[in-house]
């Protein structure tokens, strides 16, 4: 009881420092305890910008396996901790509802997604691949040369991806005789 | 000096230091067909014709050169100014707008003319320059200049009129600031501002900084603007320096990665060559394409790259009795870009396509053409974190509504695949200035999104484990292919950084990681995906994921991340000291020659071999780095020197040339020839242009960007706290244009071109002005290419708009600028749409078998 | 009319967000204020009719009030914060302990009304004594629970209030005694009106004084209180109460007229209320009463004229 | 003079660290509203509708209970030109907008449930689990900043980051805005910066300059969150000379007082006068 009325703006506003009620006495438990998200994070990852080639640094705060900030990295040259407003907008980029997170599938002629396994997706895309090259495939020019290549697939995007990640793909292809890759270096 | 680039709205974070240089006291200039917020925090705004960039840079080097403003020790010393060039050289100015060498059959150059003297023998063929158009061969040299051999003759007075220096110097004297003015449209005094700023900030204490992006390169002649934006500042000695330099702006996070380790048709990792089934038959013949014998410079070691590359790819099975598998490479026979990939969709010789991070239903030039193709496929597998346009024009697009596309009868398979994020996955980003960037990953992808590591690593697996046992000959290179790569995690997410280093390279059979690319051989022992990147990995250390703090360096941080070439952060910095390796000035000191040490010495990596002193001359017979001299700062180059002129590897010639845009509102006030004649256009029936100066597309648009929005808009119309910055389509129009053709503000307009109707909200704005061209108002539109049907925030694409017309040495779009209609209210639909279109095709004397007016 | 800049017309202060239940709660609030003050005279001078009348009406108005401000909550549930603090620096601080004070007051004052029913005895005179002091305490807030309403509203940004502040108080004391007169009028029997005929013309002429400075001294910031739906309002107000004493001091001898003139009374309190409420809104969602008093002030101090008025290029409209 | 430097010192608080607050350099602003989107994700604002406004490009149409920083566009032709020129016949002026933290805070003293309060830094902050919404504050401010939520009903507006700054932490909006057109730092610092700024500013011939909302003796005691202004207060949509509408309050109190008499002084007439 006691607590609970010391606890009592008014009280204190009538036996502490802050007779008007603006400041201390009024402050609420809940405004008392505030602490930054960031301090409490579980992990911080430090991370680049995905939007644009400035390549702001970022630091990547997570919470209980839920990305709880993202902000600028004090520590970068570059950026100075500070980013735009499309890398001030990554923590929605990253967590949106709207963003896909399960396959999507829509089969020849059909009207509407399906759901699709991703196994299955990526076992139907590798047959899908290999048949494409063997209907495909065009072993020799006109005058014998090799060409060891085939012109049914297509690539295009690469400029959001990472440095691996376009090594693989462009390993891959290459491999498969797979030329036409393409990405926004190009437009 | 920002020109070609809304810097402040497209790389808003980098235009800090723009700011902080102006707090300094820099004078920022903008030269923009529109007023931006870049051109609001300038000093100086110049609003100029879209597409008339290379006669007001002409302007400024004609400034330059008709009063010997040039920087001139250091023109003399490390530029081709003095290189002869041979008699049979004819300008444009001789041949109104061509140069000598011509072939109008074979559609390109034949660049024998073009050759310094003694070289002419060097000389591609027509045939070889055509191939090399198709395969857009220009873009290897954005690493290493054209071949061409190191000895040259040089007049060192700059006297000979045969030397490059006296033709720039009459190449350019005819743009004067008049013709400036009339092709512009910027006033003398304003543009005589622009040229003093320019010339009296430049020298030996002081240095100007060029800024352009895709405001440059999106055009037929893109390529050209970029020269002339190079030769002025070769001319006024602000190449290699601190605080001078030319800033390509890139543009995606990674856009640099995915150029240097590209995913392009006719590139392999570090600028090597696809070979070409007919140039490239043979290992020699492939490095040798690569380079010029007699090389100067770094491309010497040209073979080295290739073999560990092929060492990387195929492992064991690459052996020098094989030639290192380079018979399993692929073989271009031609133009293998994005665009032609389109057409041939629509033409049905696809079936199935991969969009990884891409959205060329809205992002690509020709909409329309984008949808119809993707939809004439039998798969399309699209990788992305949203649901973006190009995952759902069969049930959303235009077409849709117009029925050119009728879902039941739409046979393309689409598999959506959600993406992991950035914060989902680990690995490096290189950034604008070349830069790589090592994101740590911060947890796990939800559900079934997946890093592109992730697909394409098990993805290759399953192919070769499907194709396992197989005999045909076409799966070789599959089967042989080098694909073991550490897994770890729930999902058997493959090591990226197995992956980077086995781009850094390493020793065999011990494995240990390369320093730098100096370290590679040409006899198999060693392996390397990307030359130019070797050394990231030194010392098995992965370089990129530094992060000392920069505020605990010195201005350049170099321990922050690491960038290509052997972390160094100024090109050709060399060139920031005088010949004599001392430093052109106390303030502006970067690299210099420590005779103390006998070594090269700064605040960088030098960009030269570090124990070379400036007084070194190469031996009789050198090549590669070997024949560099002393005082050759661009060390890439085939003569170690800065290119005024150049000689060989471009295919619309040695020299930029003011050519109108393919679709323009007058003709070129300077030549009879009115476009770059080598530009490449795909001349078909869904393919047309506007007539040139048509009345009935009386109006100049521009396209570009928002700091609001991203690019085709999946990474920022899908975000409420972006979507509400920017919420509609707009186009942007003059006061003068809108009381001409009655827009209101915020009422709907819509924007006619023989391709498409587009319709986007009016803004009334000072910001765009006519502008008196040949004693004429131009009316220029804009427009923002952001919107599409899917997201929070929809609207019509501004891309549909474009036709395709690309510049001949990159076979990149001009969308940059093209010539429109502008009708208040919005546009029909439906299959009125197409009505609508086709009268105006009429009204424009365009019917279907003449596609060009 | 001075020319002014402003962002696209957009309003430099925000209009409160508060809808009709406050202004009808300067209304109740001063009806309650009114007949509470005629139920402790009538108590006092023996008039029980006109007391039960009060009474209840105080009671009834209090009830509605308290409606009103809980309602206009944006969370109604934490009503009861209002009583976390006591601030004199706000009026609706204020307020809330007035009413705090005055509601039991006037709620046991309206109970001991059923004193009369009461079996006689002790229970019935404790009943009527409680009564009595009730009603007289409910009486001695009344007078600061009818006029604190016009510091509420003046202790804003508003421009056309605040700058009403030293009129405010009176037009709602005014208007508060004509509204409990009027209910008066209407209820009470017609033999114990006399003290509400005369409260009535006092409340009158205070309101009707009021409401004219209010309307035609404050310069440009009268000109919201003249134009639109708060002119009609107003003026309609004007007319009702002059109506309504007329009424009130020909009619004394006829309970139709009496009624008819309280009905006048209480709807000319009601309008009052309503056109300055809706006044004060305007001021605020036009640019121009928040700055050119602003501006002319600073160029009074500074003696220098601002920046000439190249006609602000505002090409597009103000609102989508 | 002395409570004005520390308003946190009037208000209760023993020994408060110093005056945090914000100056926004509106001559460095991109109007890129990193600012906007930085506050939005950090204190998870709902947004504010897609709505063009044609307003230039400002498409949120100033401070809500949903934008708590917001940038202000005016496009406008250029004032006679510096003597080495300008940037040409147009000027593009950008603002970041954002709560004064006033050092007499008009919400603030309004606020009936003490929702409202005064932090140890100085800045007024609403504490989201008292405020009931009563709306008080909202014609109180004389800047128009604070506002009831749609849905919520709550106020609100920025806190300065309460939850950063308490940490150390620099408030969202600044710590993202690429040119520091925002500066975030203890007050007397950032008013000295300002000064040395406005100086430079007329020493490049840019005379437009102007600070706003500095200066401790102005109508609201001077602003936690002051600007840089290149044109006058009202052009930005900011009030030329705002004066905290408390400061008339002892006179108003003493108005009302007087009323009352006046009312109660009738009533007594009313019944004495006659019955006599
Ligand atoms: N906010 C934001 N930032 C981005 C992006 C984004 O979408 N949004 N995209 C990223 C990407 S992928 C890229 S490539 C970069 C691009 O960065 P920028 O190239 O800066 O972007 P744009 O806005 O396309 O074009 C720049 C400017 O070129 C002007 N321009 C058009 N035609 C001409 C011309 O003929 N001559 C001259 N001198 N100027 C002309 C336009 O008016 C525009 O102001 O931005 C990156 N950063
Ligand atoms: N008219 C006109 N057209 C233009 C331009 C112009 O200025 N004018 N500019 C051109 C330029 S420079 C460019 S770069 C293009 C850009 O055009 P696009 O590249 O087609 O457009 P984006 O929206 O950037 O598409 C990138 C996609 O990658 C997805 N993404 C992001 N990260 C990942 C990831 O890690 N993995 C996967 N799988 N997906 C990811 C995003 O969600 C997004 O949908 O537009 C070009 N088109
Ligand atoms: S924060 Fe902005 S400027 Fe920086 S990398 Fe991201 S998009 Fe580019
Ligand atoms: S600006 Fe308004 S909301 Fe902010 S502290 Fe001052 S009075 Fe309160
Ligand atoms: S709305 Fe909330 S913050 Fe505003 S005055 Fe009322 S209780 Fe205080
Ligand atoms: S200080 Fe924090 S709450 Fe205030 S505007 Fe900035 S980010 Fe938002
Ligand atoms: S973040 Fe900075 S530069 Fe960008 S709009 Fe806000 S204040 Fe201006
Ligand atoms: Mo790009």
């Amino acid at each position: 009881m006691r607590r609970l009325i010391e606890s009592w703006p008014v009280y204190r506003q009538l036996t502490g420092m802050d007779p008007l009620g603006r400041g201390a006495a009024v402050k609420s438990a809940r405004s008392a305890a505030l602490t930054a998200r960031t301090q409490t994070a579980d992990t911080v990852a430090r991370s680049v910008c995905p939007y644009c080639a400035v390549g702001c640094g970022q630091r990547v705060y997570v919470k209980d396996g839920v990305v709880t900030q993202i902000e600028g990295d004090p520590d970068s040259p570059v950026s100075r901790g500070r980013l735009c407003p499309k890398g001030s907008a990554s923590k929605s980029l990253v967590t949106s509802p709207d963003r896909v997170r399960t396959v999507r599938y829509r089969r020849p002629y059909g009207t509407g997604w399906e759901d699709l396994d991703l196994d299955t997706a990526l076992d139907m895309i590798a047959d899908r691949v290999i048949a494409a090259r063997a209907a495909h495939w065009e072993d020799r020019d006109a005058e014998g040369r090799p060409l060891n290549r085939t012109l049914a697939i297509s690539s295009l995007g690469g400029a959001t991806l990472d440095n691996e990640e376009n090594y693989l793909i462009k390993k891959l292809f290459t491999a498969l005789g797979a030329v036409q890759i393409e990405n926004q270096a190009r437009i | 000096m920002i020109q070609g680039s809304n810097m402040a709205e497209a790389h808003p974070v980098g235009f800090q230091w723009v700011v902080d240089a102006k707090q300094r006291g820099a004078k920022v200039i903008h030269v923009d067909p529109r007023f931006t917020r870049t051109s609001a925090l300038a000093d100086r705004y110049v609003p100029i014709r879209a597409g008339s960039d290379i006669a007001f840079l002409g302007g400024i080097v004609n400034h330059i050169l008709s009063r010997g403003l040039d920087f001139r020790e250091y023109v003399l010393a490390y530029t081709n100014a003095a290189t002869i060039i041979t008699k049979d050289f004819r300008d444009t100015e001789d041949l109104d707008g061509l140069f000598s060498g011509w072939d109008p059959v074979a559609g390109v150059y034949d660049p024998a003319s073009w050759q310094y003297e003694g070289h002419q023998e060097d000389s591609p063929s027509v045939a070889e320059v055509a191939a090399h158009k198709e395969v857009a061969g220009g873009l290897r040299h954005e690493s290493h200049g054209a071949p061409v051999g190191r000895h040259t003759q040089r007049d060192e007075t700059l006297q000979d009129p045969r030397c490059v220096y006296q033709i720039l110097k009459r190449h350019y004297s005819r743009y004067t600031p008049e013709m400036v003015q009339e092709v512009c449209g910027v006033p003398p005094d304003v543009f005589a501002e622009v040229c003093r700023a320019w010339t009296e900030n430049s020298g030996r204490e002081r240095t100007t900084c060029l800024v352009y992006s895709v405001g440059w390169t999106q055009h037929s002649v893109g390529v050209q603007y970029i020269r002339t934006g190079a030769i002025i500042q070769l001319l006024l000695g602000n190449m290699g320096r601190p605080g001078g330099g030319i800033l390509a702006l890139r543009g995606h996070a990674s856009i640099q990665g995915s150029t240097d380790i590209p995913t392009l048709f006719n590139l392999l990792p570090g600028y090597l060559p696809m070979p070409h089934h007919a140039q490239h038959p043979t290992l020699d013949k492939w490095v040798e394409g690569t380079i010029h014998q007699a090389q100067k410079g770094f491309w010497g070691s040209a073979r080295a790259y290739c073999v560990s590359l092929l060492k990387a790819y195929w492992g064991e099975k690459a052996t020098p009795d094989n030639d290192f598998c380079f018979g399993y490479l692929p073989r271009l026979t031609g133009d293998h870009g994005t665009y032609q990939q389109t057409l041939d969709m629509i033409d049905g010789k696809i079936c199935g396509y991969f969009l990884l991070g891409q959205n060329p239903a809205v992002g690509s030039a020709h909409g329309r053409a984008q949808r119809l193709g993707m939809a004439n496929l039998d798969w399309l597998v699209v990788r992305d974190l949203y649901e973006i346009e190009s995952a759902t024009f069969w049930k959303n697009g235009p077409e849709i509504e117009t029925g050119e596309i009728v879902t039941e009868e739409c046979r393309t398979e689409v598999f959506l695949l959600p993406a992991a994020a950035h914060v989902e996955k680990e690995g490096s980003f290189t950034q604008t200035q070349r830069m790589l960037q090592w994101r740590e990953k911060a947890l796990d992808p939800p559900g079934d999104c997946r890093s592109e590591l992730w697909f394409f690593y098990h993805l290759g697996r399953l192919i070769r484990q499907k194709l396992a046992g197989s005999t045909q000959q076409r799966d070789r290179p599959i089967l042989d292919l080098a694909w073991e790569y550490p897994t770890h995690g729930p999902h058997d997410e493959p090591s990226a950084e197995a992956v980077l280093m086995e781009i850094n390279g390493y020793t065999l059979p011990d494995r240990q990681p390369l320093s730098g690319f100096s370290e590679l051989k040409d006899d198999g022992s060693t392996v390397c995906g990307c030359w130019i990147y070797s050394g990231v990995f030194k010392d098995g250390v992965n370089q990129a994921a530094r992060r000392k703090p920069g505020t605990d360096q010195d201005w350049v941080a170099s321990e922050w991340a690491w960038a290509w070439p052997m972390n160094r952060r100024i090109l050709y910095n060399r060139a920031s000291a005088d010949p004599d390796g001392k430093p052109w000035s106390e303030r502006k000191k970067y690299v210099w020659w420590d005779p103390e040490r006998n070594e090269w010495t700064g605040f960088d990596v030098p960009d030269f071999e570090k124990t070379k002193p400036p007084s070194y001359r190469p031996p009789d017979g050198a090549t590669g780095p070997a024949a560099l001299a002393g005082d050759d700062p661009f060390v890439m180059q085939g003569d170690g020197k800065g290119w005024l002129y150049v000689p060989s590897g471009l295919i619309d010639g040695p020299l930029p040339t003011h050519y109108e845009p393919v679709e323009s509102p007058i003709r070129n006030p300077l030549y009879k020839q009115q476009f770059n004649p080598t530009r490449r256009y795909y001349d078909r029936p869904d393919n047309p242009l506007n007539p040139v100066g048509s009345t009935v597309f009386p109006y100049v648009f521009t396209t570009s960007r928002l700091t609001e929005h991203h690019t085709a808009g999946g990474m920022s119309r899908t975000l409420a706290y972006l979507s509400e910055l920017q919420p509609a389509m707009f186009i942007e129009v003059s006061p003068e244009l809108a009381a001409l053709r009655g827009l209101r503000p915020l009422d709907w307009a819509h924007v006619v071109t023989t391709r498409a109707v587009v319709e986007a909200r009016v803004l009334v704005t000072d910001r765009l002005r006519p502008l008196r061209v040949e004693n004429h108002a131009v009316h220029q539109v804009w427009l923002p290419y952001h919107w599409g049907y899917a997201g929070l925030v929809t609207g019509d694409a501004a891309n549909d708009l474009l036709g395709i017309a690309l510049d001949p040495n990159v076979l990149i779009q001009e969308s940059k600028v093209g010539t429109c209609d502008v009708q208040p209210g919005r546009r029909p639909t439906g299959r009125a749409l197409l009505a609508y279109l086709a009268d105006y095709r009429r009204r424009a004397g365009l019917s279907e078998g003449n596609q060009r007016g | 009319m001075t020319d002014f800049r402003s962002y696209y017309g957009r309003p430099v202060v925000r209009p409160a967000v508060w809808r009709k239940d406050i202004a009808g709660y300067l209304f109740t609030g001063g009806l309650a204020a009114g007949s509470a003050l005629l139920a402790a005279g009538a108590d006092l001078t023996g008039r029980p009719g006109l007391r039960r009348v009060g009474r209840l009406t105080a009671l009834g108005a209090l009830g509605a009030s308290t409606y009103f401000l809980v309602n206009d909550l944006g969370r109604p549930a934490r009503f009861h914060h209002m009583l976390r603090v006591a601030k004199p620096t706000s009026p609706m601080s204020v307020g809330t302990w007035i009413l705090a004070a005055f509601g039991p007051a006037a709620g046991l004052a309206a109970v001991s009304e059923i004193a009369p029913r009461l079996p006689g005895g002790p229970a019935r005179t404790a009943a009527t004594a409680a009564g009595r002091a009730a009603g007289l305490a409910a009486a001695a807030v009344a007078p600061a629970l009818a006029t604190y309403t016009g510091v509420l509203l003046a202790d804003t940004a508003t421009p056309s209030w605040h700058e009403a502040y030293p009129e405010l108080p009176f037009v709602f004391a005014g208007s508060a005694l004509a509204a409990g007169a009027g209910m008066a009028l209407v209820a009470a029997p017609l033999a114990e009106t006399g003290p509400a005929r005369r409260v009535a013309v006092a409340g009158a002429a205070l309101e009707l004084y009021g409401s004219h400075r209010v309307e035609n001294e404050l310069g440009l910031l009268s000109e919201p209180y003249k134009q639109g739906r708060p002119g009609r309002l107003l003026r309609a107000g004007r007319a009702l109460t002059a109506a309504g004493v007329v009424g009130a001091l020909l009619g004394r001898r006829s309970k139709v007229m009496s009624v008819l003139s309280g009905a006048a009374l209480l709807a000319a309190s009601v309008a009052t209320r309503f056109g300055i409420f809706e006044g004060g809104i305007a001021s605020a969602a036009d640019p121009r009463y928040t700055v050119v008093p602003q501006r002319e002030r600073l160029d009074r101090i500074t003696r220098t004229p601002s920046t000439p008025v190249t006609a602000a290029p505002e090409r597009a409209p103000a609102q989508d | 003079m002395d409570n004005a430097a520390s308003p946190a010192a009037a208000s209760g608080y023993a020994d408060p660290p110093r005056r945090m607050g914000f100056f926004t350099d509106t001559s460095v602003c991109i109007g890129c509203k990193a600012c906007e989107v930085a506050c939005k994700e950090w204190n998870g604002v709902p947004d504010d509708g897609f709505n063009l406004l044609g307003m230039s490009y400002d498409n949120t149409g100033g401070l809500s209970a949903n934008s708590w920083r917001a940038v202000a566009f005016i496009e406008q032709p250029a004032p006679p030109k510096a003597p080495d020129g300008g940037a040409g016949d147009l000027r593009w002026l950008m603002m970041s907008n954002v709560c004064k933290h006033c050092t007499h805070a008009a919400c603030l003293d309004v606020c009936p449930t003490g929702a409202l309060f005064r932090t140890e830094f100085s800045t007024v902050v609403v504490q989201e689990d008292i405020c009931n919404g009563c709306g008080y504050c909202i014609p109180a401010c004389p800047y128009g900043v604070i506002d009831q939520r749609e849905g919520d009903g709550r106020a609100w507006k920025c806190t300065m980051c309460y939850d950063r700054i308490g940490d150390g932490l620099t408030p969202a909006c600044a710590k993202a805005c690429p040119t520091q057109s925002i500066q975030y730092g203890p007050l007397d610092e950032l008013r000295g910066r300002a000064e040395q700024r406005q100086a430079k500013l007329h020493e490049a011939g840019e005379t437009s300059a102007r600070l706003y909302g500095n200066d401790p003796g102005d109508g609201v005691g001077g602003d936690g969150a002051f600007f840089l202004l290149l044109d006058e207060p009202e052009v930005y949509g900011l009030p030329p000379d705002p004066v905290v509408t408390t400061r008339d309050l002892p006179k108003m109190w003493r108005t009302a007082g007087l009323a009352a008499l006046t009312m109660a002084a009738a009533v007594v007439a009313a019944f004495v006068g006659r019955s006599r």
